[in-house]
């Protein structure tokens, strides 16, 4: 029974005006098996998966699903046939209610006389949370008043009221809690024995502990598929990014160290009942981490530090200035890079030089007048853009057409051509790919030793070890524990007072 | 659930309510009535039903984003058309009302098609649209009035209670039912807040404008065929936008209806609105302001009734901290679209996007 | 939708070879049209929606196209000044030879514009002050003004108010139509009636009882308030002025004006179209400044409308004559070389009747100012004495 | 606005590239709708030669009117570019043009100098145009709807400059207004005015700001620019190009009624667009859209005029031509710019 596919792609390839994103690939899917996709941004995981997934459709290629041909026109299509997808950024719509939402582009079933019943697809709705067992929300609640992971589940269940016969998961489980998680992998485990499941992450040892076998991508390529006896990070890894990481991904030293200077100081720090009396010292070459669940102010206290919040009580001060908006914020050479990139951190209809420009406008002008001319603004951004080795045609390229760790490459372009010397990173690796990731570690080392001061707000908490010579947890608005970098820091540890 | 159920009807209330006792007083205070003529109900009647078609037909575009310019353009071709036709054919009313209807349907379907074809933002759109269909009425017309002042047929529709009655409560009940309570009104809903989720799962959204865009023209042509009426002719001659005054009427009703919204259902919302706005004018009236003090007045109101919404929140929180201190305060303005507030984010998000 | 290169130069491309199309088929047009070349006639309107203004064209586009040789260019409706000036300005570069102007947002712009283009330019309708007259009177190429002044205005609006105060009538309602807005004669007719009103000892308005203190007052407020108006014989039930139909207290206003029931509504201009539908079956009867139209034939017929001062349409056939007759060569001036400066009345009928006869005595296939009439003024062979004489011979004013 | 600069200085891109790569060439599926405008704009001049020499229009005439009657929305269109661009809609220019004509037109009444007209014309527009940013900045409303509520109020605020003067209009001398009512003056308004605002927009940081906040406003303040500076600055530039479009308003057309200038709010709209000006600002703002718009819209009028104000139903039929236009115009002008989903 397992070694039966019930999908199989034959030289697939997919272009978006120039980009290849696909570029003949074949794939097999096997019955009662779950599949890792791996492969770094743009290697083209969620381009298969959604030709798959009927959100689009292929240039070139065949599909067969079940022994038949498969070119589904639409995702509710697809659905119908039998393969389900969760979809990375959030696929539901917040406007209207759960129920509502289950049955997206399909109230046409509910339709009696021509209007919609709207209680009997309430109830249907309250059927289908209950059958993946979520039964605390209620169907008529708007879906903009849910947080993200329980919209996440909402998804969830969209797709598997379905009962589909594949199930794809693209990228999920980092909006996801603990609790949120468990539910997933319980959903996984179970689709093995109705059908199979696309599993798409970047987490390697996620994906190592859910999949029976992965196929790693790249460059639109198929690389390699691994069958579960066959599972070797290192080796994995290689595949992913087509050549032998060297040793050390994160900070090769397990000692804190930076410099005597205060850049930084933050006291009573309070925003509403997210932040409550945090207080905060930074000095110059010192990556301070900041930790913990979600929910538990994190966010909020690194949008406070930047003075993109007001503060109901307390202070920040940076370089002898009280930060009470962004714009002196900047002015004190602050930096901020915001968890959700494209809509806070990029203008993405925006060339690349537009957007590494923009902090640093009364740089460009200084000494002139004023006067910003193309050519300075081509000498300024061709910094970041080399030391960066941001992957563009040229300066001039849209922001919205690049790959999501090329987009953040020039968020952090952008506050490193003005001189920051104290950054907020706010998930800097969130949808960021193992080579980038290990980009953009080795800059922060490289800005602490130039004696910057860092503060950066992660959920993933072996990047914070990795990384932080500080590390704060905050559990409910307030800092719960303060670690120390060293070779003792354990994880069990850290996630002990986070709960 | 009580409690909800007060909030709810407050929330609904509060304004047309709260419009109604402040004017009564205004009026008493200066020794006039509200309703001081015969006409009164009349008049209420039909201003709200043309305010509230207007605003509908302003709501349904704007709640996706989508500025029309072209309302009174469509308005006034409608009815240029229907009477043209009815008195070339001497069918009547009757015959005026179908090809007006009609002919507002077709218009709104050509301007959805020309915007869904071209792909261009719809604000730019609509001036294009608003251009054409001027041009056309006057091009049917030669730029004079169509005129039908002693058809008694013609003009005894809008000066029927009952008839602007019936045109309330079924405009209302239909928008209701089709936005509410159809599948293309559930998919109208999910593509206002989640435009690229509801594409995704095979909703069909060039068809669903489309058709908004034609229920936009009918709601319009109504508005067209009541003023036509009423007034006896049609003014054809407007060029140069000189047909978009009809939209300002319908901005206030449009953004109370929002709020309403929050608390009922926005369509009902627009019916209170267009009964605040008429009320607001019956006072006017009967106060005998004059037309430089209503218009500071109107300014007035708009730009406070949304200051009073973009500042809520801030309004809220003062009072909260006035009245009792322990509060969950919503967090500050650094949580720019958490859509807790999901039918008040669309509407004014079609305007700031403006 | 793709849109490849070739297809959006396809596009404009075809746009702009239709262009070219459409201007072939101009420009064979007006070669073709003819034996001679007919002279080219600019007509500059503020109003081009009004029964009046509808009459006027009518005329002008196929009477006086049909029997003289010439080809009438209108504008759009120009709203202001500068629509004025951009109208003349298209005017003057397309070659027009001459331009009537209904226009007068800014009659000393035009007048020089024309001037300095070497065009000649003729006012329609009203009149120019006495100021501008003596600043412009010597204008080669101004050929002048016949229609009512300011005074034949007032007198309108005096006649008006005195014709049905004469007929017993107490209770009054007024319509100012575009006082807001300062026309001019809008706003002389409506002091003419407060006028004939204040005549009465006990009545004035504003505590003015004389037509200069009235008109002043209307000036200084730019609208006619109910409060200031103090009779112990007449009432002044309600007043209504333009602003803007879309208005729930527009209507409003408009229906208490109704509902205040007044025997009549004195209106300054398009009365029945504005209160027309409204008053039907209520016994209310309008007073109107308007036109010879079937629609107010039938209103009269139908007792809505009770008196109606108005232009015959063919009044403006006189101006043009003595415009065609300067672009013929044979310009008519007044003594001393003057630009025309001639008056014209309304013609006033109270009934049905009346009202038939004027219409009957002037339609488009026979007008009153024919082409005979008019003809003899085409080639210099009468003088300015005839000419005068002619426009004045105009004397139908009620009786 | 870097379509243009680029396509004017092919030479000079090759050289100033840091890296080579930099300035390469675009391709045509770029390039069309990037000068859409400027090809709709020769497209229409051809089409203007032709019809007027066929038709015999007195051509320098005619070129001397197409400058009269682009010349102020030009301008003013420019400087609302300012507005634009960050993605704010400014429905009241009008209004406010006429309002500053005739605070212009009292004020040389009262004191018989041009400056002194010049100086009110600028100082009333820029305060009109600052009550606008103001409300919209510190109270946070949306600007299309303040202005929506000024358009009122400045209609309001003619009406009681014209009762002031106890007459149907504000007058002044005409004489001297056809004094200073020439091309030299018109020109040399405009182009200084041009120059100053392509100057702001492209060589200064605030145009940048501008195109920064119109493409994404969280991300323009989360990188420090302050909205409200930004918003006084762009609204005081614009007032800027209404005071000088409003004085020359009054030098074309010294009597001034409370419907003068009704039209110019949305002909400077439709300018913009025209030019190729996207309505929601951001990156792809161009500040010569405004002129490219004006004249296009003043060639197409003459043209339609000469075609068609013989016929009765013509002003209609023209405007058919002009929205048909229009609409091409601005398709093939976005046609590079489009997704799958519909553009709101």
């Amino acid at each position: 029974m397992t070694s039966e596919s019930v999908l199989t792609v034959t030289d697939m390839s997919k272009s978006f005006g120039v980009v290849r994103a696909l570029k003949g690939v074949d794939f097999e899917l096997r019955d009662g098996e779950v599949h890792g996709l791996i492969g770094e941004n743009g290697s083209g995981k969620s381009t298969l998966t959604s030709i798959v997934a009927g959100q689009q459709r292929a240039d070139a290629g065949t599909v067969h699903f079940l022994g038949r041909p498969w070119s589904p026109a639409s995702v509710n299509e697809a659905l119908d046939g039998g393969i389900g997808m969760i979809v990375q950024e959030s696929g539901t719509v917040p406007g209207i209610s759960v129920a509502e939402n289950l049955f997206l582009g399909d109230a046409g079933r509910f339709v009696r006389l021509g209007l919609v019943d709207r209680a009997a697809m309430n109830r249907e709705a309250g059927r289908a949370l209950a059958a993946i067992g979520i039964d605390a929300i209620d169907p008529r609640t708007p879906a903009g008043a849910l947080d993200f992971q329980t919209r996440k589940l909402v998804e969830l269940a969209r797709v598997m009221m379905h009962a589909p016969k594949v199930v794809v998961v693209d990228e999920t489980t980092t909006a996801l809690s603990q609790h949120g998680r468990e539910t997933l992998y319980r959903l996984v485990d179970e689709q093995r024995a109705r059908g199979s499941v696309i599993f798409i992450s970047h987490d390697l040892e996620e994906i190592l502990a859910v999949c029976d076998r992965l196929t790693v991508l790249r460059d639109g390529e198929m690389i390699r598929t691994f069958e579960k006896s066959e599972f070797d990070e290192d080796a994995i890894r290689a595949a992913m990014i087509g050549r032998n990481l060297d040793g050390h991904y994160y900070r090769a030293d397990t000692t804190a160290t930076a410099f005597p200077q205060v850049l930084l100081r933050a006291t009573d720090v309070t925003v509403g009942d997210k932040v409550r009396g945090v207080d905060l010292v930074v000095r110059a070459g010192e990556i301070v981490g900041i930790g913990g669940l979600s929910h538990c102010g994190m966010h909020e206290l690194g949008q406070a530090l930047f003075g993109a919040v007001r503060l109901d009580a307390g202070n920040v001060v940076v370089n002898g200035k009280r930060i009470v908006n962004e714009q002196r914020a900047v002015r004190a050479a602050m930096g901020y890079v915001s968890k959700d990139r494209d809509t806070e951190s990029l203008s993405l209809t925006a060339s690349i030089s537009d957007n590494i420009a923009s902090a640093g406008l009364r740089l460009l002008g200084r000494g002139r007048g004023g006067l910003i001319t193309r050519r300075a603004e081509e000498r300024y951004v061709a910094g970041p853009m080399r030391q960066l080795a941001i992957k563009a045609t040229n300066d001039r390229q849209v922001v919205g057409t690049l790959s999501g760790g090329n987009k953040q490459k020039v968020v952090f372009g952008k506050w490193i051509a003005c001189g920051s010397e104290v950054l907020i990173l706010d998930c800097p690796t969130r949808g960021v790919d193992i080579g980038v990731k290990q980009a953009m570690y080795r800059l922060m080392v490289q800005l602490k030793s130039e004696g910057k001061a860092i503060v950066m707000v992660s959920e993933e908490m072996t990047e914070l070890m990795g990384m932080c010579d500080r590390l704060l947890i905050m559990k409910d608005g307030t800092v719960a524990r303060e670690f120390q970098r060293g070779p003792e820091l354990t994880e069990m540890e850290i996630i002990q007072c986070m709960i | 659930m009580g409690a909800g159920l007060m909030r709810r009807a407050t929330g609904t209330l509060i304004i047309p309510v709260g419009a109604f006792v402040v004017l009564t007083a205004l009026c008493s205070l200066n020794g006039v009535s509200l309703f001081h003529t015969d006409d009164s109900l009349l008049l209420l009647t039909r201003g709200v039903a043309t305010t509230m078609l207007t605003s509908m037909a302003l709501a349904i575009n704007l709640n996706s984003g989508r500025f029309d310019f072209s309302l009174g353009a469509m308005a006034t071709l409608s009815s240029v058309v229907g009477a043209t036709v009815a008195i070339q054919t001497g069918g009547g009313f009757a015959v005026m009302a179908l090809v007006t209807i009609g002919t507002g349907i077709l218009l709104g379907v050509v301007s959805g098609l020309v915007y869904v074809l071209l792909g261009i933002s719809p604000m730019v759109c609509s001036l294009g649209i608003t251009l054409l269909y001027e041009g056309i009425s006057f091009a049917i017309t030669g730029g004079a009035n169509v005129s039908f002042l002693l058809d008694r047929g013609l003009t005894s529709f809008a000066k029927s209670t009952l008839a602007m009655v019936l045109v309330v409560a079924v405009g209302l009940v239909l928008v209701y039912t089709v936005f509410d309570r159809t599948r293309f009104g559930f998919d109208y809903r999910a593509l206002i807040t989640g435009q690229a989720a509801a594409v995704a799962s095979g909703t069909k959204e060039k068809r669903n404008a489309v058709l908004t865009y034609a229920v936009s023209g009918a709601l319009m042509s109504v508005v067209g065929l009541i003023i036509a009426s009423q007034m006896g002719y049609i003014e054809a001659g407007k060029l140069n936008f000189g047909s978009i005054g009809i939209m300002f009427t319908a901005f206030l009703p449009v953004f109370i209806g929002g709020y309403i919204g929050r608390f009922s259902n926005d369509k009902l919302g627009f019916l209170l609105g267009a009964l605040t706005m008429t009320l607001v004018g019956l006072a006017f009236a009967a106060l005998s302001l004059s037309s430089t003090v209503q218009s500071i007045t109107n300014a007035l109101l708009l730009v406070g009734f949304l200051m009073f919404l973009s500042n809520e929140e801030r309004i809220g929180r003062a009072w909260r901290s006035v009245t009792h201190r322990r509060g969950a305060s919503p967090s500050g303005p650094a949580a720019p679209t958490t859509a807790a507030t999901p039918n008040k984010a669309p509407v004014t998000s079609g305007v700031n996007a403006s | 939708m793709k849109i490849s290169r070739s297809t959006a130069l396809a596009a404009t491309a075809a746009l702009g070879l239709s262009f070219g199309l459409t201007a072939c088929g101009g420009g064979s047009d007006s070669a073709a049209g003819g034996g001679s070349d007919p002279v080219k006639m600019c007509v500059l309107v503020a109003d081009a929606t009004s029964s009046e203004a509808l009459g006027f064209k009518d005329y002008y586009t196929t009477y006086i196209q049909e029997n003289f040789p010439v080809e009438f260019v209108y504008s759009e409706e120009v709203g202001d000044a500068d629509a004025e000036k951009r109208a003349m300005e298209s005017f003057i570069a397309n070659n027009c030879e001459a331009i009537i102007s209904f226009a007068s947002a800014d009659r000393p712009t035009q007048i020089q514009m024309a001037e300095d283009a070497g065009i000649y330019y003729a006012v329609a309708t009203g009149t120019l002050s006495d100021d501008q007259y003596e600043e412009f009177k010597d204008y080669q190429y101004y050929v002048g003004a016949i229609g009512p002044s300011l005074g034949v205005e007032y007198q309108a609006g005096y006649d008006m108010a005195k014709y049905f105060v004469e007929q017993g009538d107490t209770r009054f309602a007024i319509y100012g139509a575009g006082v807001p807005y300062y026309i001019d004669m809008h706003i002389y007719r409506t002091a003419g009636m407060l006028a004939a009103l204040a005549e009465e000892p006990s009545t004035s308005y504003g505590g003015a009882t004389d037509f200069g203190a009235i008109l002043g007052k209307i000036m200084q407020d730019g609208t006619v308030k109910v409060a200031d108006f103090q009779s112990d014989v007449y009432e002044l039930t309600g007043y209504h002025e333009v602003w803007s139909f879309d208005d729930a207290a527009w209507q409003a206003n408009l229906a208490a004006v109704v509902a205040s029931k007044p025997d009549v509504i004195l209106a300054a201009g398009t009365g029945f179209a504005v209160f027309g539908a409204a008053v039907a079956d209520t016994g209310i009867t309008i007073g109107d400044i308007d036109a010879y139209t079937d629609e107010n034939g039938q209103a009269m017929k139908e007792g809505l409308v009770g008196y109606l001062a108005g232009k015959f349409t063919s009044s403006i056939g006189p101006i043009f004559a003595a415009t065609y007759a300067a672009v013929e060569g044979h310009p008519i001036r007044a003594e001393g070389d003057t630009a025309l400066a001639l008056e014209q009345g309304y013609w006033v009928a109270t009934s049905p009747e009346q009202f038939d006869a004027f219409l009957a005595g002037d339609t488009i296939e026979n007008p009153f100012y024919g082409k005979a009439e008019l003809e003899q003024f085409a080639n210099g062979d009468q003088g300015y004495d005839t000419f005068e004489a002619f426009v004045a011979a105009y004397t139908y004013v009620a009786d | 606005m870097h379509d243009l600069t680029q396509r004017t200085r092919p030479g000079a891109n090759g050289t100033s590239g840091p890296n080579g790569t930099a300035a390469r060439r675009r391709s045509p599926r770029e390039l069309v709708p990037a000068l859409a405008p400027l090809l709709g704009l020769v497209v229409l001049t051809v089409a203007f030669v032709v019809v007027g020499t066929v038709s015999g229009v007195n051509m320098s005439y005619s070129v001397q009117t197409l400058i009269n009657q682009s010349v102020v929305i030009v301008i003013i269109a420019t400087g609302a570019i300012f507005i634009f661009a960050m993605g704010s809609f400014d429905i009241s220019l009008g209004a406010s043009t006429l309002v500053a004509a005739m605070v212009g037109g009292l004020a040389y009444n009262a004191t018989e100098s041009l400056v002194a007209m010049l100086v009110a014309c600028i100082l009333t527009a820029v305060a009109t145009s600052l009550v606008s940013a103001s409300l919209a900045a510190v109270f946070n409303l949306p600007v299309f709807v303040t202005t929506v509520a000024m358009l009122s109020v400045l209609g309001a605020v003619a009406v009681a400059l014209v009762q002031t003067t106890g007459g149907a209009q504000i007058k002044v001398d005409s004489s001297f207004a056809r004094q200073y009512d020439t091309l030299p003056v018109k020109l040399s308004v405009a182009v200084a005015f041009l120059a100053l605002c392509v100057f702001l927009f492209t060589y200064t940081r605030l145009g940048r700001v501008e195109k920064l906040i119109g493409g994404n406003p969280v991300t323009a303040r989360l990188t420090g620019v302050s909205m409200k500076k930004t918003a006084i600055a762009a609204f005081a530039i614009a007032g800027l190009g209404v005071g000088l479009g409003a004085f020359l308003t009054v030098l074309r057309t010294p009597t001034m009624t409370t419907s003068s200038a009704a039209d110019i709010g949305m002909n400077v709209l439709v300018a913009m667009v025209f030019g190729g000006m996207p309505i929601s600002g951001g990156p792809r703002t161009r500040i010569y859209a405004a002129l490219l718009g004006g004249l296009s819209m003043a060639v197409l009028n003459q043209t339609m005029t000469t075609l068609l104000a013989t016929s009765s139903a013509g002003n209609g039929i023209s405007q058919v031509v002009r929205a048909l236009f229009f609409l091409a115009v601005v398709w093939v002008a976005t046609s590079g710019h489009r997704s799958k989903l519909l553009p709101r």
